[in-house]
């Protein structure tokens, strides 16, 4: 235990949950019987007893000033006894017991500038990381493609018109804080050039070992530049991981014009039907095009449209693809095969087709 | 220069479209100095299409080893007031349910302290609080607790564990996430507090197999509600979904199934529990018709984790079923033991889904006693190289 | 190209197939139209033409006298014009035309000790291996497994009552000389013991890098025993492949007593239905046990009955246990599972039960 | 000694039951000295429950590098005449066919210059000449190759290739794997006599994705039949299948298809070919039935081996399809590639399969000169860890 002067309060935990919860909630809780969605954007939970509580789901940025949150609550205060809850996707939750107040209460949000949604065989919030906005390691921004890519996707966030649901996650580096390996799409801040490093202050800022040790593919070693201890990096083991520059800030892999974002597809994280799976490679490389990232948004749009338009009611895209196989999937979606498709790290051959089982294509 | 307003051209352009906007956001809190020079630096990285920021120092507040990201700008002379940018991490209340009042009491926190930018909420589950100076850290954390409020976990440490809303709003939820989330928050706040683990752990509950918290690929421990009798049906319910024409029985219900164990003749729903691997699939389909059974528990699976840097994982069982109690005595002793286990041998930066291939299941079960089970694999070994011990010990009769 | 003499004849390579077609074959060569299986052992082709070709399997241990094959040249003489072919199973087949001789034939074959069958549902000859007879490297008799295992299995050869093709195989040591790490139920020799150096021989006979790179757990290392070069063997690490032992004479790991045979389960070739799988271990270890090593005998003899009894049409032992899940298959055949049975080598973790799809047992 | 027949209790206890008895053929030759002393060994093994062979020397026929696996036993004193009992390596003639007259030719060589004993065939599909000594090694091959014989591969070479009965005898061969398994085998005499490669390299040549010559588990390069067009469906005899009553149509065909790309209402069965994966089930339960389409040729696999030394491996897709034409230049150049590059970067005792997951296979297809294609992988890479070049190759318009 830490040493603590008498009147500062420590590890304290959280707030008791309970305290924040509608009194709907406290009567029924854990005595649910059924759900149904009313329409986009609005959950009806119908208790044993018989009592309704209404979700009403509306978007966020995630990015959030004080001021919006404020207007949350007075929002809260105004239509439902100032209970609400944010979701583990970003989004906020009204809850509700009077029926009536739903409609006044979307239109209020959708003035505000919250849309409601995001429910049932749609697109939610995008779950991304910090981007520009905070973290040093970012290969790309992340607010701004999510903006970007779900002004275009709205749509579908606001009806529920595609064949299951269709998670979408953003990352701006390899570290992926969030669901970038398990989304149905998902788009990966890259970078693509050789780490440079700072041999005059490398000795001081970092421990060599450490760093020597960072690398998955062994791509450093020790080195001695201009007499001082520092470390090389052998370009052709190198895979722009970053894990060398987490470990050591005396390292750097950011450019301009040679990072860019990733599109990974088909995976998913509920057991609903198959298995949770990883997200798969769909397109190595775009470049970073802000304020809008046009190719991105492009590329992102081309796959749900052809989701949409091939998946069967309830597939996930990573079900959708397996039922067709990828062969059909870089066919409908235009998107090149490259080599850079083919895993080569570590378990790479566990992901080799081992069996003659090939759907054809029919010779000309 | 923060009275004067900056010019972002670029960011402006986000400003239209359906979607909230967070440079709107950004904009609301603009008075506040720290967030004009965020505008200008943010600006400037969409101009030079580069990040702006630099490696965190070891910044905090006393006794506690996490719960602040250091961030130091890299044009620092060009935007003083963000040159220093910490992030602090807010422990969110179990299931994120908050009232009006206590939204408003964060607000004014951080609005005394704080650029007056959030996230709502972190990848992990924390409050973001985005922005502040090192000399505010002390008194907002006091100011935090004093409104009931701690810090969540960062650094090679118990990390903010989080749920599902679970029983709260959700009929499926097996087990009750948010009492067990907020009990094991509260055990472990010297895990979360003091970082003395060989890297990060995490702990995600999800009420049932949908797994609404994504617990299975983002928690080094994920506890996921299932249940082990048979699904309870209503064949009226099940008929008037038939009746009703959403979806198609055969193609869409029956043949999705993963292990085809149910069988639908036109009148009647069969389901052949024993085969059931608890998918949450038919019941998601007819959540008026089906409830899962009433014998409720859940899985525990272990060692999910991003790339870095053998790889993705995903959770995997290490306890098949188990029931959810209070005080949860099982579930700590196994936490404990695996902590035990991995603090002593596990490398740095070694994740604890590494350490356990590292080691071998195998071993890894022997030495945190739990016994092996079928349940654990997807199938056994398909290689021949078995550390044999004593073989009158594998002899079988 | 070799320096050969004149007449010295290298490199000729295999006498040419066609030369020993029976003529019904060299007729309707790649044009057949349809086969039928009119009786155990008996297989009916039809050509395009109508012309008709019976194949006769016949049994046989695969180590063969040269008296035995003259036996073989006779009956195929008397019988078929002197055709007939051995199958990639080692079972010999004679090429008939005259249907009228497919009676007798199978008695003369029965009455010389080579039962005719093992074809459709059924279980076929068993893919071996040299074992005692031949390999220096057998922790366990080939042909002496097979003969008793068959012997016990025999009414399977027979009959064609399996749900699907059952094939066996057997390797003698971890080398797999054949089809056991793809099979329905493989069984396999395996050392238990730690490998025995002579210190005095090693420097003499072996290369000390070739024997520490060949090691697949890195076991081996240099070590100077007795002021003689050498290696030594970290006993923590070695798991008995015997790959050490393969490059370098002067390593042994037979033991009399802790040899014995690992058995596998639900591996298969064929593209049929599911795609080719690997054999999964079943039984870590059953003791040497000659002549007729019943424990072996025993624990196949269970994995036949329960798959025969549990499986359905067409289905091979690995699609049975994919359908009903290892756990049934644990519990039906009454194997304990072990820690052996959870795997720690590379690639372990592919094999981790990575989702909450669990069949639960019902609680008490 | 050898006039004098050893006691040999326990082997004799293998002589009864009703499935052929390798000691009897044994003793059918035990007037052999050779084979009486190997059947003392072997009753002394199955006494000492340990083998009685120490590893073999380097011995051969003049120019050749392999075909004969010396062996000497550790137990000379006692058996000398089985002290040397070296096996020759005979490379059979394609799908095993012979005549009357051609094995008696080998009957007479083996008694003359071996043991008697064979096996019939070895497990890479050699027939196998068990025993004989060093002196004998070249007259015996002196006879075989009068006789039409050649000795077949060991060591680091190509190993005598083998196929199944193909066209000879079954109607679904999608192309002549005998025609192609000789003209491969006589193409690359100098690769299987002269071992030049870093280890072996199998050949193995099926007709059809049943693969009866078990290609995909067991050759470094498999060569499976397949078809590219429709499945041909004769309704009647399906109807009479049906009628017949082996098989439930529904749950044991329609069911069973692998991509369920089949419908059976009852009367007329459809296949989606384009979704078809040409496993041959449906096929094989109804060969009166349903013929494979006609636009023919082959899948060619790489890479399968057994486990020693990074695991067990299966063959994957490096060609999808690819018409198998006389005279074969595509599969000998791709072939001839891949020995160049394996050859030149394979380390000592690295198998194919292993060498391109060392190096991985997308550099693999580059140097041999394959484009990639996606029937190569089951699912595009799932980790990040991408060796980009230039980017502006990968940028997508
Ligand atoms: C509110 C929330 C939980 C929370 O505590 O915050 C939630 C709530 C519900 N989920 Fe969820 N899920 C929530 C995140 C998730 C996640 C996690 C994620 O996306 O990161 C998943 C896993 C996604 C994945 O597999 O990648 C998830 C997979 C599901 C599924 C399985 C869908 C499938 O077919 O795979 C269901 C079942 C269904 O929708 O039929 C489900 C069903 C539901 C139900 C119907 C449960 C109920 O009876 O209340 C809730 C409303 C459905 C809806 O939104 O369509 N929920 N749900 C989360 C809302 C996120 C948002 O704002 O959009
Ligand atoms: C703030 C947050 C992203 C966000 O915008 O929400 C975040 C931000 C950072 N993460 Fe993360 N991670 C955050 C959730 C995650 C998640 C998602 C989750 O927890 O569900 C993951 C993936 C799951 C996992 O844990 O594997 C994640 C995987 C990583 C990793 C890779 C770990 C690995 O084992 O692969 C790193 C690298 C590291 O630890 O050195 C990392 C490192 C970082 C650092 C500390 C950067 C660094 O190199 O040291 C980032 C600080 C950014 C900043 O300046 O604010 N972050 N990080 C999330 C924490 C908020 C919160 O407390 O609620
Ligand atoms: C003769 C032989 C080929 C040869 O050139 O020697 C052969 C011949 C035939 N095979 Fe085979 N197969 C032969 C070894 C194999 C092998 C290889 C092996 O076992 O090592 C396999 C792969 C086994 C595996 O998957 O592990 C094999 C998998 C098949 C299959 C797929 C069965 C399945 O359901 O998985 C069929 C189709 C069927 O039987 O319906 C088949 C079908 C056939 C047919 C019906 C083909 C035909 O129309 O002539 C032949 C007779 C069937 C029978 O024996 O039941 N053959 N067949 C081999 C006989 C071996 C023996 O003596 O018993
Ligand atoms: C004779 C035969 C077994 C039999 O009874 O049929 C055989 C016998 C030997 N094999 Fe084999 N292998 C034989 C087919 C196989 C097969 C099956 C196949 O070819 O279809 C395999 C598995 C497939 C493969 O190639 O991976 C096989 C995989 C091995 C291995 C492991 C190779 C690996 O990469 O994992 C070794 C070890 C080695 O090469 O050092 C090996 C080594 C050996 C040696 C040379 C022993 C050694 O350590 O040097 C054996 C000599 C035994 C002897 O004294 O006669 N043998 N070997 C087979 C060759 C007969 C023939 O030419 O027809
Ligand atoms: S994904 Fe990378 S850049 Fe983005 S917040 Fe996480 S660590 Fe930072
Ligand atoms: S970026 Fe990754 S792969 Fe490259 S040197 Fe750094 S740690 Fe190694
Ligand atoms: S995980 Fe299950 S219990 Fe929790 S919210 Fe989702 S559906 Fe409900
Ligand atoms: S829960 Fe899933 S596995 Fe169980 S019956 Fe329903 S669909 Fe099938
Ligand atoms: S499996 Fe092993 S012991 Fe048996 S023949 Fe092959 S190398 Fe020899
Ligand atoms: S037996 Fe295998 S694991 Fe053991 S030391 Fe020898 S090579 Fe290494
Ligand atoms: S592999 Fe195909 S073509 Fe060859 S024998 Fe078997 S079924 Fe016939
Ligand atoms: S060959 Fe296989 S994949 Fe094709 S239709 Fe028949 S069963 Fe289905």
């Amino acid at each position: 235990m830490a040493v603590e002067t008498k009147e500062r309060r420590t590890d304290i935990g959280p707030p008791h949950y309970e305290q924040f919860l509608p009194p709907v909630i406290k009567k029924n809780y854990g005595k649910w019987k059924y759900h149904e969605i009313v329409k986009p954007g609005v959950l009806l939970t119908v208790a044993e007893s018989g009592d309704k509580l209404y979700s009403v789901r509306a978007a966020t940025p995630r990015l959030m000033s004080i001021e919006s949150i404020r207007l949350f609550a007075d929002i809260a205060d105004e239509f439902c006894g100032g209970f609400l809850r944010f979701t583990s996707r970003n989004n906020v939750e009204f809850l509700l017991t009077d029926e009536s107040k739903i409609d006044p209460l979307i239109a209020r949000l959708k003035k505000e500038g919250y849309p409601v949604g995001g429910m049932g065989p749609s697109i939610t919030n995008i779950v991304h990381t910090q981007g520009w906005v905070h973290c040093h390691s970012a290969a790309s921004d992340a607010s701004g493609v999510v903006k970007a890519l779900m002004d275009e996707l709205f749509p579908h966030f606001e009806k529920m018109d595609l064949p299951g649901k269709l998670r979408i996650a953003f990352a701006c580096c390899l570290n992926m804080c969030g669901a970038v390996h398990c989304s149905d799409i998902a788009i990966l801040g890259v970078h693509t050039r050789l780490p440079v490093v700072s041999h005059a202050k490398l000795g001081s800022m970092c421990e060599i070992p450490t760093t020597v040790a960072s690398c998955p593919t062994g791509a450093i070693r020790p080195a001695t530049v201009d007499g001082k201890p520092s470390v090389e990096v052998i370009a052709e083991q190198c895979m722009f991981c970053s894990n060398c520059f987490t470990v050591c800030p005396a390292i750097s892999l950011s450019d301009a014009e040679k990072d860019g974002c990733s599109i990974w597809v088909g995976g998913k994280v509920s057991n609903a039907r198959q298995e949770p799976m990883f997200s798969k490679l769909a397109i190595p490389y775009l470049p970073n095009n802000p304020p809008r990232w046009p190719e991105v948004v492009a590329a992102v749009k081309n796959l749900v449209e052809v989701y949409a338009k091939h998946a069967r009611k309830f597939e996930r895209m990573g079900e959708w693809i397996g039922r067709v196989g990828w062969p059909k999937f870089f066919e409908l979606t235009g998107i090149p095969f490259t080599k850079y498709h083919i895993d080569d790290f570590t378990h790479a051959g566990e992901s080799f087709k081992r069996s003659a089982h090939l759907r054809q294509k029919k010779g000309e | 220069m923060a009275d004067q307003k900056r010019e972002t051209p670029r960011l402006d352009q986000l400003e239209s479209g359906p979607w909230p906007s967070f440079v709107k956001e950004l904009k609301k809190s603009r008075k506040n100095p720290m967030t004009e020079d965020l505008l200008g630096q943010l600006e400037r990285s969409y101009e030079d299409k580069v990040v702006h920021w630099k490696h965190g120092g070891l910044v905090g507040v006393k006794g506690y080893g996490g719960g602040v990201i250091g961030r130091y700008s890299d044009v620092a002379a060009e935007f003083p007031k963000c040159a220093e940018f910490h992030t602090m991490r807010i422990n969110q209340p179990a299931g994120w349910f908050y009232t009006s009042t206590v939204l408003r009491k964060i607000c004014d926190i951080w609005e005394k302290h704080g650029s007056g930018i959030t996230n709502m909420h972190g990848s992990t589950g924390d409050v973001i609080l985005l922005g502040t100076t090192t000399p505010e850290l002390e008194p907002t954390f006091q100011e935090l607790t004093a409104a009931g409020f701690d810090l969540g976990g960062s650094g090679s440490a118990m990390r903010t564990p989080s749920c599902c809303c679970g029983m709260s709003r959700c009929e499926w939820a097996l087990y009750d996430t948010m009492a067990l989330t907020h009990d094991l928050t509260m055990t472990f706040q010297d895990e979360m507090h003091r970082p003395a683990f060989p890297y990060k752990f995490k702990i995600k509950c999800s009420g049932c197999p949908n797994d609404c918290v994504a617990s299975i690929a983002r928690a080094d421990m994920s506890i996921i509600g299932t249940w082990r009798d048979d699904i309870r049906i209503d064949q009226d319910a099940v008929r008037a979904y038939v009746a009703a024409g959403t979806f198609d029985m055969s193609a869409d219900v029956v043949d999705r199934c993963p292990t085809r164990c149910m069988h639908w003749d036109g009148k009647k729903l069969g389901i052949d529990d024993s085969n059931c691997v608890k998918c949450m699939h038919c019941i998601n389909a007819m959540p008026k018709a089906l409830r899962p059974g009433t014998d409720r528990g859940a899985v525990i699976l272990i060692g999910s984790k991003a790339p870095i840097m053998g790889g993705a994982l995903l959770s995997s069982v290490i306890v098949p079923f188990l029931k959810i109690e209070t005080p949860y005595d099982d579930i700590k002793e196994v936490t404990q033991a695996i902590w035990d286990l991995w603090a002593e041998h596990g490398k740095n930066r070694e994740r604890v889904g590494e350490f356990i291939q590292r080691i071998g299941l195998g071993s890894f079960l022997e030495q945190i006693g739990l016994e092996p089970c079928p349940e654990m694999v997807m199938q056994p070994r398909t290689n021949p190289y078995i550390f044999y011990e004593d073989e009158s010990e594998n002899a079988e009769g």
